[in-house]
C-alpha cells in the first residue's frame, strides 16, 4: 500500500467494465487509444454530472424568468416590440444543428461498434453542427443589431433589458456547448482517436438542452414581448 | 472534564435565563391598541421557548455527566428514535402551530384590517437619513408630488409645488409626527430614495418604506408621551442617526400644535 | 484484510512539480486543503473587522491606534466613519457567510473527505474541482479589492437590499465601484460553487465502491449530498441576481431601481424596477445558504459524536430524512426574512407556518443527538467537546428562532440585535463549532500529525463560554429594542445599553485572541506534532482504512469494498468494539432502531 | 578655497535676490493697489425664509432652541442688504492675477448642524478645511456637476476627527455642499478665477488684489442667479460695483 501523498498509483491495466462494481465504475479509456474498446460503458458520473449541470443552468434561467414576470408587474412600463425576425431563421438552424449533432452521434456509435469504419462522416456532421452553432451566434447578434437599429437598447426599457440579458445568457452558455464539441471534434480526429462514448454524449446533451432552452425562451419572449 | 461540560452548560443556561426571569431586558411598554395581544404573543413565546431551552440544554447536561464512562455496556434511550420522533412531531409540532396560530391571530389583527373611515391619514416620507412628514391640511387632500421639485437646501422635502397645485398649498410639512392620542392614525409611507423602515418600540409597529410602493399602517395610541422613531432598514451612512419622534399629545394639544406649524410653513 | 480490494485505475496521473502538486492541483485532498486554507485567510480578516467594529461600538469615540493606516479616509485619526463602520460590517459578513461558513465546512471538509468516505480514487470531473477553487479564489481576491477602489468596499450589508445597492455612487461611499466588485465576486463565487456541488452530486451517486450503497454512506457524506443540492439551486439563484444588479450600475437599466427616487436632490435616471425583487431573488438563495452553512456542520458533528460515544445514532435515517427536511423546507420559509418588507402582509403567514414547521427536523435532529448519549461510553476530547458545543449552541440558536417566525413578534424584533444573536448561534457559532470538531478530529488523517490535546481543551473552553458571552447578550439587547447596523448609539433610549455592548466587545476581543490558540495549535502541529497512528480515533469509516495522510490516490491503487454499516460501535469485534466498514469479519451489527 | 567660497555666496545670493524679486513682483501685482467693492442690495418681498426643525439632532435644537435657524437662501438685512452673494471677475483677467492661487486656507466649518460660512469662494486649486466642531458626525457631500472637472465625494467626519484638508481642481459656480445625515443643511462652494468675495450680512463686499484694467465682476446668489457689470480699476483707485437683485 501507497504511504506517501505523491507516490504514482499502482497502475493496473486490466479494466473490464466487470470490475468496475457496477455505479462506481470510472470510464476506462484504453491505454491503446482504440475507440472500438470503448464499446458502450458510459460513464454513471457524466451522466449525472450532465443531468445536475443541466438543473443548475434551468434553475438560473427559471431564476431570470421569475423577475421578468416580477419586473414586468411592478410597473406599467413594459413595451412590447416586435421580436426580430432573424430569430425564427435562428431557431430553424438551431434546431438543424440538433438534428445533425444526433446523427452525428449515431455514426460515433456505429464506428465504435465497428459496423462502419469511415470516421469521415461523423466528423463531417460534427463540422456541420459546429458551423450551424456559429451561424446561430451571428444570428443572435444579427438580432441585437436589429434591435440597436430600432433604438432599443439594453437600458431603453425592461422588456430589451430583458431581451438582451437572457439572449445573451444563452448565448454564452451555448459557446459552451460548442467549446464542447470542439473538444469531441479534436478527440476524435486524433490520429488514435480518444473520445469517449460519455464525452460525445454529455456534449450532446448539453447541446439539445441548449436547443429546448432556446426554444422555451423564445416562447417566453414570444409572450410576453 | 465531561462533569465540567455538564456544570457549565448548565449553568449558562440557567444564567442565560436569569435576565430574562427578572425582566432586566424588556421592550418599553405599549401605547397601542394593538400592541397587548403581541405582548402577550411574546410572552407566550418566551415561556414555551426558555423551557425547551432549559429542558434541552439540562438534559444534555445530564447525559454528559452520566454517560461519559468506560465501563457497562452500551444502552439505549428509552423509546428509541419513534419515541423521540413522536415526541418532537406531537410536543414541538403542537407547540409551534399553536404559536404560530395565535401569532398570526395578531398579525391579522394589524394587517387584515382596514382603517377606520375617519382615520387621520399623515403621510411619512423617509429619506437618506431623516424622516418628514406631512399633514392634508384644513381641505383634507394631499397635494401631489413632483420628485424634481426636491429641494433640501429651501426645505421642500417633498417636492410640492404650492404655486400650481392649491391642494399642496395648506399642506403643513414637520419633522416630527404628532398626532392626536385615542385617535386611529393612517400612516401613508412614502420612500423618496432607498429602503428605509419605519420603528416605533413603544407603538409596536415596525413597517418597511418600500421605494416605489406605497405601502401604509394604521394604528391607534393610548399614551401621551414622545417616543422615538427609528429607521431599522440599512439606508446608508447615516442610518444609524435616522431618527425622529412620535409625538402623541391631547387633542387640544395637538390642534394647537398644527396651527403653529402651519404658520411656519 | 485487504486483499478483497478491486485494483483501480486512476484517472489523472500522478501530479509533477510543485505547481500540479500545491497549486494547481487536480487532487481532492489538495483541494480541501485549499478551500480550509482561504477559509482561514477570510476568517482572520472577518475576525479583525469584527473587533474593529466592536471596538467602536464599546468606546465609540476611541481612537483605535493603526486603523487610520488602514484607510485612511475610512478613520481619520483612528475614529471609523459611519461609512467605514458599515463597509467593514458588509465585509465581515461577506467574508464570512461566503469564503468561511460556506468554504470550510462544505467546501472544505467535502472535498477531502467526501470521495475517501464513499470509496472513490477522486471526483469524477477533477479538471472541475480545480476551476472550483480557483474561482472561488478569484472571487476572494475581487471582493478584497474592494477595499483598496477609492471609495471602499461597499456599505449595504451582506444583503446588498436594493436599491441602494443598485444605485451607484451617489447612494454613499463604496456603492460606486465597490458595490459592483462585491455583486462581481458573489457571481463568481456562485459559479464556483456550482462546479463544485456538481461534483459532490456526482461523486456521491456514481463512485461509490463495492458494497457502499446509499445508507452505507456516513452521515457526514449525507450531509454533503444534501448541501450540494441546496447549493446547486440557491447559487444558481444568486448569481442571476448579481448580475441584474451589476447591470443597473453599469449598463443602466431598471430592474432593482423604481422610479421617480431622488437622492441628494436629483431625480435619478432610474424607472419602474421592484425593490421588492432583488430581496426575493437573495432570499431565495439566502435562506438555503443559512443550511449550507449548518448542514456540513450537523454531519460532522454526528460523524465525530458517534465516534466518541461508541455508538451508532438512534437512528441513522432519520437523521437524514431530518437533514433533508431542512433543505427541502429552506426554500418555503425564505420570506420570513421579509415579514416587515412592505410583502404582502398575507404572504406573511403563508411563510411563517413553513417556518416554524422546519423547527421539527431541526427539534428531532436534536433530540437524535441527545437521545444517543443516553446509555452512550462518551468519550472527552478537543473534537468530543466541540462537537457538544454545537449541539448545545445550536439548541440556543434554534430556540430564538421561534420567535422569528412569527411575523407578528417579528414587529419587535426584526432589525435588532436579537436577530444578530440568532444567526450568529445557528450559522456562524454553530458551524464554526463543526469546523473546530472536524478539524481536532481529522487532523491526524491529513497532516499524520496529532494536535495537543490540552490546547485544544483550553480552546474550547475560551471559544465555548466567549461564544455565549458574545452572542447571549445579543438578544437581550434585541427584546430591549436595540437596533442592529447602528455605528453608534446616538439616541438616548440605546444609551443605557452601552454597558452591555462593551461587556460584548471585551468578551469578543477574549474569544477572538483565544483563537491563536488553535492557530498555533494548528500550525505548530503541523510540523512538529506527535506521528499519527492510522486510526487515532478507533473509527469505522473508509478514511480510517488508508495511511495518514493518504496517498495520492486515495486507496493505493486499488478501491475497496465495504461490508458494514457506517457506524458499527459497540459491538464485539476483533479488533474492539467497532468493525471497519470495509473489514469483511462477521459480527452481530447495530441495526437502527425502529 | 576662498575664491570658491565667494563665487557660491555671490551666487547664492544672486538666486535669493532674483527669487525675491519674483515672489514680490507676483505679490505687488496681485495683492496689489486694486480693488473693486460695493453692496448687494434686494428689493422686493423677500420670499419666506422657514425655520428649521432640528428635532432630529438634540444637540443641535438645544443650542439654537432660543433662537431657532433659519433656511439661508435669500438672507435680506433689514436695510435690503443681500447676504451670501458670490462676487468675482468673469472676464478681462489675464497673466498672473488670472492663475494666482490665493495661500490661504478657509475654514468650512460645521457648527450647530450649519455650515458656516454658508458660501465660501475659493480659486481653483486654493486648499480649505473642512472642520467640524460639533460633537456629533456629520457628513460632507459636495455635489460638483459631473464634467466640470471636479469629483463628487462624500466623507463622514466623526467628531474629534482631524480636518479634511483638501481643493477643487477645477471653476464652477457653484458646487453644492449636503450633510445627507442633517438633511436641511446645504451651502455653496463657488471656484473661481482669481480675486474674488462674498458679501457679508451688510451686503457689502471687497474683491482686493486686482490689477488696473477693465474688467466684467459677476455676481451670484443661490437662487436668484447671476448679474454682471463692467468696471474699470485704475491704479490706487479702488472701482465700485453695486448689484441689486429683483425678488418676485
Amino acid at each position: 500500500m501507497a504511504t506517501t501523498i505523491h507516490e504514482p498509483p499502482a497502475v493496473n491495466a486490466i479494466h473490464a467494465p466487470e470490475l468496475g462494481a457496477g455505479k462506481g465504475a470510472w470510464p476506462r479509456n484504453p491505454s491503446e487509444g482504440n475507440l472500438r474498446m470503448l464499446a458502450d460503458h458510459s460513464s454513471g458520473a457524466s451522466r449525472t454530472g450532465i443531468w445536475v449541470g443541466l438543473a443548475a443552468i434551468s434553475m438560473t434561467f427559471a431564476a431570470f424568468t421569475s423577475a421578468l414576470v416580477v419586473r414586468q408587474g411592478s410597473a406599467l412600463d413594459w413595451r412590447h416590440f416586435a421580436l426580430p425576425s432573424v430569430l425564427y431563421f435562428n431557431t430553424v438552424i438551431l434546431l438543424a444543428s440538433s438534428m445533425t449533432l444526433e446523427v452525428s452521434r449515431r455514426r460515433v456509435a456505429a464506428f465504435a461498434r465497428g459496423f462502419d469504419s469511415r470516421r469521415a462522416i461523423p466528423l463531417g456532421w460534427l463540422y456541420v453542427t459546429l458551423a450551424m452553432g456559429l451561424i446561430f451566434v451571428a444570428g443572435q447578434f444579427a438580432a441585437w443589431m436589429q434591435l440597436k437599429a430600432q433604438g432599443l437598447y439594453l437600458a431603453t426599457n425592461p422588456s430589451s433589458s430583458f431581451f438582451y440579458v437572457l439572449t445573451a445568457m444563452h448565448a454564452l452558455h451555448l459557446l459552451g456547448g460548442l467549446g464542447g464539441l470542439v473538444l469531441v471534434i479534436s478527440r476524435l480526429s486524433k490520429q488514435i482517436p480518444t473520445l469517449r462514448r460519455s464525452t460525445m454524449d454529455t456534449a450532446s446533451y448539453y447541446w439539445h438542452f441548449m436547443d429546448v432552452l432556446w426554444l422555451y425562451l423564445l416562447l417566453l419572449l414570444w409572450l410576453k414581448f | 472534564m465531561a462533569k465540567l461540560f455538564a456544570v457549565t452548560v448548565i449553568l449558562i443556561a440557567i444564567g442565560s435565563a436569569i435576565p430574562i426571569l427578572m425582566h432586566t431586558f424588556v421592550p418599553p411598554v405599549d401605547i397601542s391598541t394593538h400592541g397587548p395581544l403581541i405582548d402577550e404573543q411574546m410572552s407566550e413565546t418566551m415561556a414555551e421557548a426558555g423551557i425547551s431551552f432549559l429542558a434541552a440544554q439540562i438534559i444534555l447536561g445530564v447525559f454528559v455527566w452520566k454517560f461519559s464512562r468506560t465501563q457497562g455496556r452500551i444502552g439505549s434511550f428509552p423509546g428509541g428514535a419513534r419515541g423521540l420522533v413522536a415526541a418532537a412531531v406531537i410536543l414541538v409540532g403542537v407547540e409551534v402551530f399553536a404559536l404560530g396560530a395565535f401569532g398570526a391571530r395578531a398579525w391579522a389583527g394589524i394587517y387584515f384590517t382596514a382603517p377606520g373611515p375617519n382615520a387621520m391619514r399623515i403621510q411619512a416620507q423617509a429619506g437618506q437619513f431623516a424622516f418628514y412628514f406631512r399633514y392634508p391640511g384644513p381641505d383634507g387632500k394631499f397635494g401631489p408630488l413632483h420628485p424634481d421639485l426636491i429641494n433640501e437646501g429651501t426645505q421642500n422635502f417633498f417636492g410640492l409645488d404650492p404655486d400650481h397645485d392649491p391642494e399642496a398649498k395648506d399642506d403643513i410639512v414637520t419633522a416630527e409626527l404628532a398626532v392626536p392620542v385615542n385617535r386611529e392614525i393612517h400612516l401613508l409611507m412614502h420612500a423618496k430614495d432607498v429602503g428605509h423602515s419605519f420603528f416605533v418600540r413603544e407603538l409596536r409597529i415596525q413597517q418597511d418604506f418600500v421605494p416605489g410602493l406605497d405601502v401604509s399602517v394604521h394604528f391607534t395610541t393610548n399614551k401621551v408621551g414622545r417616543y422615538e422613531i427609528v429607521c431599522t432598514q440599512l439606508c446608508g451612512l447615516g442610518h444609524y442617526n435616522m431618527k425622529a419622534y412620535l409625538n402623541v399629545m391631547s387633542q387640544a394639544d395637538f390642534d394647537a400644535w398644527l396651527k403653529q406649524q402651519a404658520s411656519q410653513q | 484484510m485487504h486483499d478483497m480490494h478491486v485494483p483501480a485505475v486512476h484517472h489523472h496521473a500522478p501530479p509533477q512539480g510543485f505547481i500540479r502538486k500545491h497549486v494547481f492541483s487536480l487532487d481532492h485532498k489538495v483541494i480541501g486543503e485549499q478551500y480550509y486554507g482561504l477559509a482561514l485567510l477570510a476568517v482572520l480578516i472577518g475576525m479583525v473587522l469584527s473587533w474593529i467594529m466592536r471596538l467602536h461600538l464599546g468606546w465609540p469615540t476611541l481612537s483605535i491606534p493603526g486603523l487610520q493606516l488602514l484607510s485612511k479616509n475610512g478613520a481619520p485619526g483612528g475614529i471609523p466613519t459611519p461609512e467605514y463602520y458599515l463597509q467593514l460590517m458588509t465585509m465581515h459578513g461577506t467574508f464570512m457567510v461566503f469564503f468561511v461558513l460556506t468554504t470550510a465546512p462544505f467546501a472544505g471538509f467535502g472535498n477531502y473527505f467526501l470521495p475517501i468516505q464513499v470509496g472513490a480514487e477522486d471526483m469524477p470531473f477533477p479538471h472541475f474541482n480545480m476551476m472550483s477553487f480557483w474561482v472561488t479564489f478569484v472571487a476572494f481576491v475581487v471582493a478584497l479589492a474592494a477595499f483598496f477602489v477609492p471609495d471602499g468596499p461597499p456599505l449595504s450589508g451582506w444583503t446588498g437590499y436594493a436599491p441602494l445597492s443598485a444605485l451607484g455612487a451617489v447612494a454613499g461611499p463604496g456603492q460606486g465601484l465597490g458595490q459592483v466588485l462585491w455583486a462581481a465576486s458573489l457571481a463568481i463565487f456562485c459559479v464556483g460553487q456550482l462546479l463544485g456541488s456538481l461534483n459532490f452530486i456526482s461523486t456521491t451517486l456514481d463512485m461509490r465502491c463495492k458494497g457502499m450503497s446509499m445508507m452505507r454512506l456516513p452521515l457526514t457524506v449525507w450531509a454533503w449530498f444534501i448541501t450540494s443540492a441546496m447549493g446547486l439551486t440557491a447559487f444558481a439563484v444568486l448569481m442571476p441576481a448579481c448580475i441584474l444588479l451589476i447591470l443597473d450600475h453599469v449598463a443602466g437599466t431598471s430592474f432593482f431601481v423604481a422610479s421617480n427616487l431622488v437622492v441628494n436632490d436629483q431625480l435619478q435616471p432610474h424607472s419602474g424596477g421592484s425593490t421588492l425583487l432583488w430581496q426575493h431573488l437573495f432570499w431565495f438563495f439566502g435562506h438555503p445558504e443559512v443550511y449550507v452553512a449548518i448542514v456540513p456542520g450537523m454531519g460532522v458533528v454526528s460523524h465525530v459524536l458517534i465516534t466518541n460515544m461508541r455508538r451508532p445514532m438512534l437512528s441513522h435515517r432519520v437523521l437524514i430524512y431530518s437533514m433533508a427536511a431542512l433543505a427541502f423546507l429552506s426554500y418555503m420559509v425564505y420570506g420570513h426574512h421579509m415579514f416587515v418588507s412592505g410583502m404582502n402582509p398575507f404572504s406573511s403567514i403563508v411563510f411563517s407556518f413553513p417556518t416554524l414547521a422546519i423547527t421539527i427536523p431541526s427539534t428531532i435532529i436534536v433530540l437524535i443527538w441527545i437521545g444517543s448519549l443516553y446509555g452512550a461510553k462518551l468519550r472527552i476530547n478537543s473534537a468530543s467537546l466541540f462537537a457538544l458545543g454545537f449541539i448545545s449552541l445550536f439548541v440556543s440558536g434554534g430556540v430564538s428562532g421561534f420567535f422569528l417566525a412569527q411575523p407578528s413578534l417579528d414587529i419587535l424584533l426584526h432589525a435588532t440585535y436579537f436577530v444578530v444573536g440568532h444567526f450568529h448561534f445557528t450559522m456562524a457559532i454553530a458551524a464554526i463549532f463543526g469546523i473546530f470538531a472536524g478539524t481536532y478530529f481529522w487532523f491526524s488523517k491529513v497532516t499524520g500529525r496529532m494536535m495537543n490535546e490540552t490546547l485544544g481543551k483550553i480552546h474550547f473552553w475560551f471559544t465555548f463560554v466567549g461564544a455565549y458571552s458574545i452572542f447571549m447578550p445579543f438578544h437581550y439587547l434585541g427584546i430591549a429594542g436595540n437596533v442592529r447596523r447602528y455605528q453608534a448609539f446616538v439616541d438616548d433610549y440605546l444609551q443605557p445599553l452601552l454597558g452591555v455592548h462593551k461587556f460584548i466587545t471585551v468578551a469578543a476581543l477574549v474569544t477572538g485572541a483565544a483563537q491563536l490558540i488553535f492557530l498555533y495549535n494548528l500550525i505548530y502541529s503541523r510540523f512538529r506534532g506527535p506521528k499519527a497512528p492510522q486510526n487515532p480515533w478507533e473509527a469505522t469509516s473508509l478514511e480510517w482504512t488508508i495511511p495518514s495522510p493518504p496517498p495520492f490516490d486515495n486507496f493505493g491503487g486499488k478501491l475497496p469494498v465495504v461490508y458494514h454499516d457506517p457506524y458499527q460501535y459497540g459491538i464485539e469485534a476483533s479488533s474492539g468494539d467497532y468493525v471497519m466498514q470495509d473489514s469483511p469479519e462477521q459480527v452481530q451489527t447495530v441495526h437502527d432502531e425502529k | 578655497m576662498t575664491i570658491r567660497y565667494k563665487i557660491t555666496a555671490a551666487f547664492s545670493a544672486l538666486v535669493l535676490f532674483a527669487l525675491g524679486a519674483l515672489v514680490l513682483s507676483t505679490n505687488v501685482s496681485a495683492a496689489g493697489e486694486g480693488k473693486i467693492t460695493g453692496t448687494v442690495k434686494f428689493t422686493g418681498t423677500p420670499p419666506h425664509e422657514r425655520p428649521i426643525d432640528m428635532s432630529k439632532e438634540p444637540y443641535c435644537q438645544k443650542l439654537h432652541a432660543s433662537n431657532p435657524v433659519k433656511t439661508e437662501n435669500v438672507v435680506v438685512g433689514p436695510d435690503g442688504s443681500l447676504e451670501w452673494v458670490v462676487l468675482y471677475i468673469s472676464e478681462g483677467l489675464s497673466g498672473s492675477a488670472a492663475s494666482a492661487v490665493s495661500s490661504e486656507k478657509p475654514k468650512w466649518d460645521q457648527k450647530g448642524c450649519q455650515y458656516i460660512p454658508h458660501v465660501m469662494a475659493l480659486d481653483a486649486n486654493q486648499h480649505f478645511l473642512v472642520t467640524n466642531s460639533d460633537p456629533t458626525s456629520h457628513n460632507i457631500h459636495p455635489l460638483p456637476k459631473a464634467g466640470g472637472g471636479n469629483n463628487q465625494w462624500n466623507k463622514s467626519q466623526p467628531p474629534g476627527a482631524p480636518p479634511i484638508d483638501t481643493s477643487w481642481p477645477g471653476e464652477e459656480v457653484a458646487i453644492q455642499v449636503k450633510c445627507n445625515i442633517h438633511p436641511w443643511m446645504h451651502g455653496y462652494m463657488a471656484v473661481v478665477k482669481g480675486p474674488n468675495a462674498v458679501t457679508d450680512e451688510k451686503g457689502a463686499y471687497t474683491i482686493s488684489g486686482v490689477p488696473p484694467g477693465s474688467y466684467t465682476v459677476t455676481a451670484w446668489q443661490e437662487t436668484l442667479g447671476t448679474q454682471t457689470q463692467k468696471v474699470t480699476v485704475a491704479a490706487g483707485k479702488p472701482a465700485t460695483a453695486d448689484f441689486t437683485f429683483k425678488g418676485k
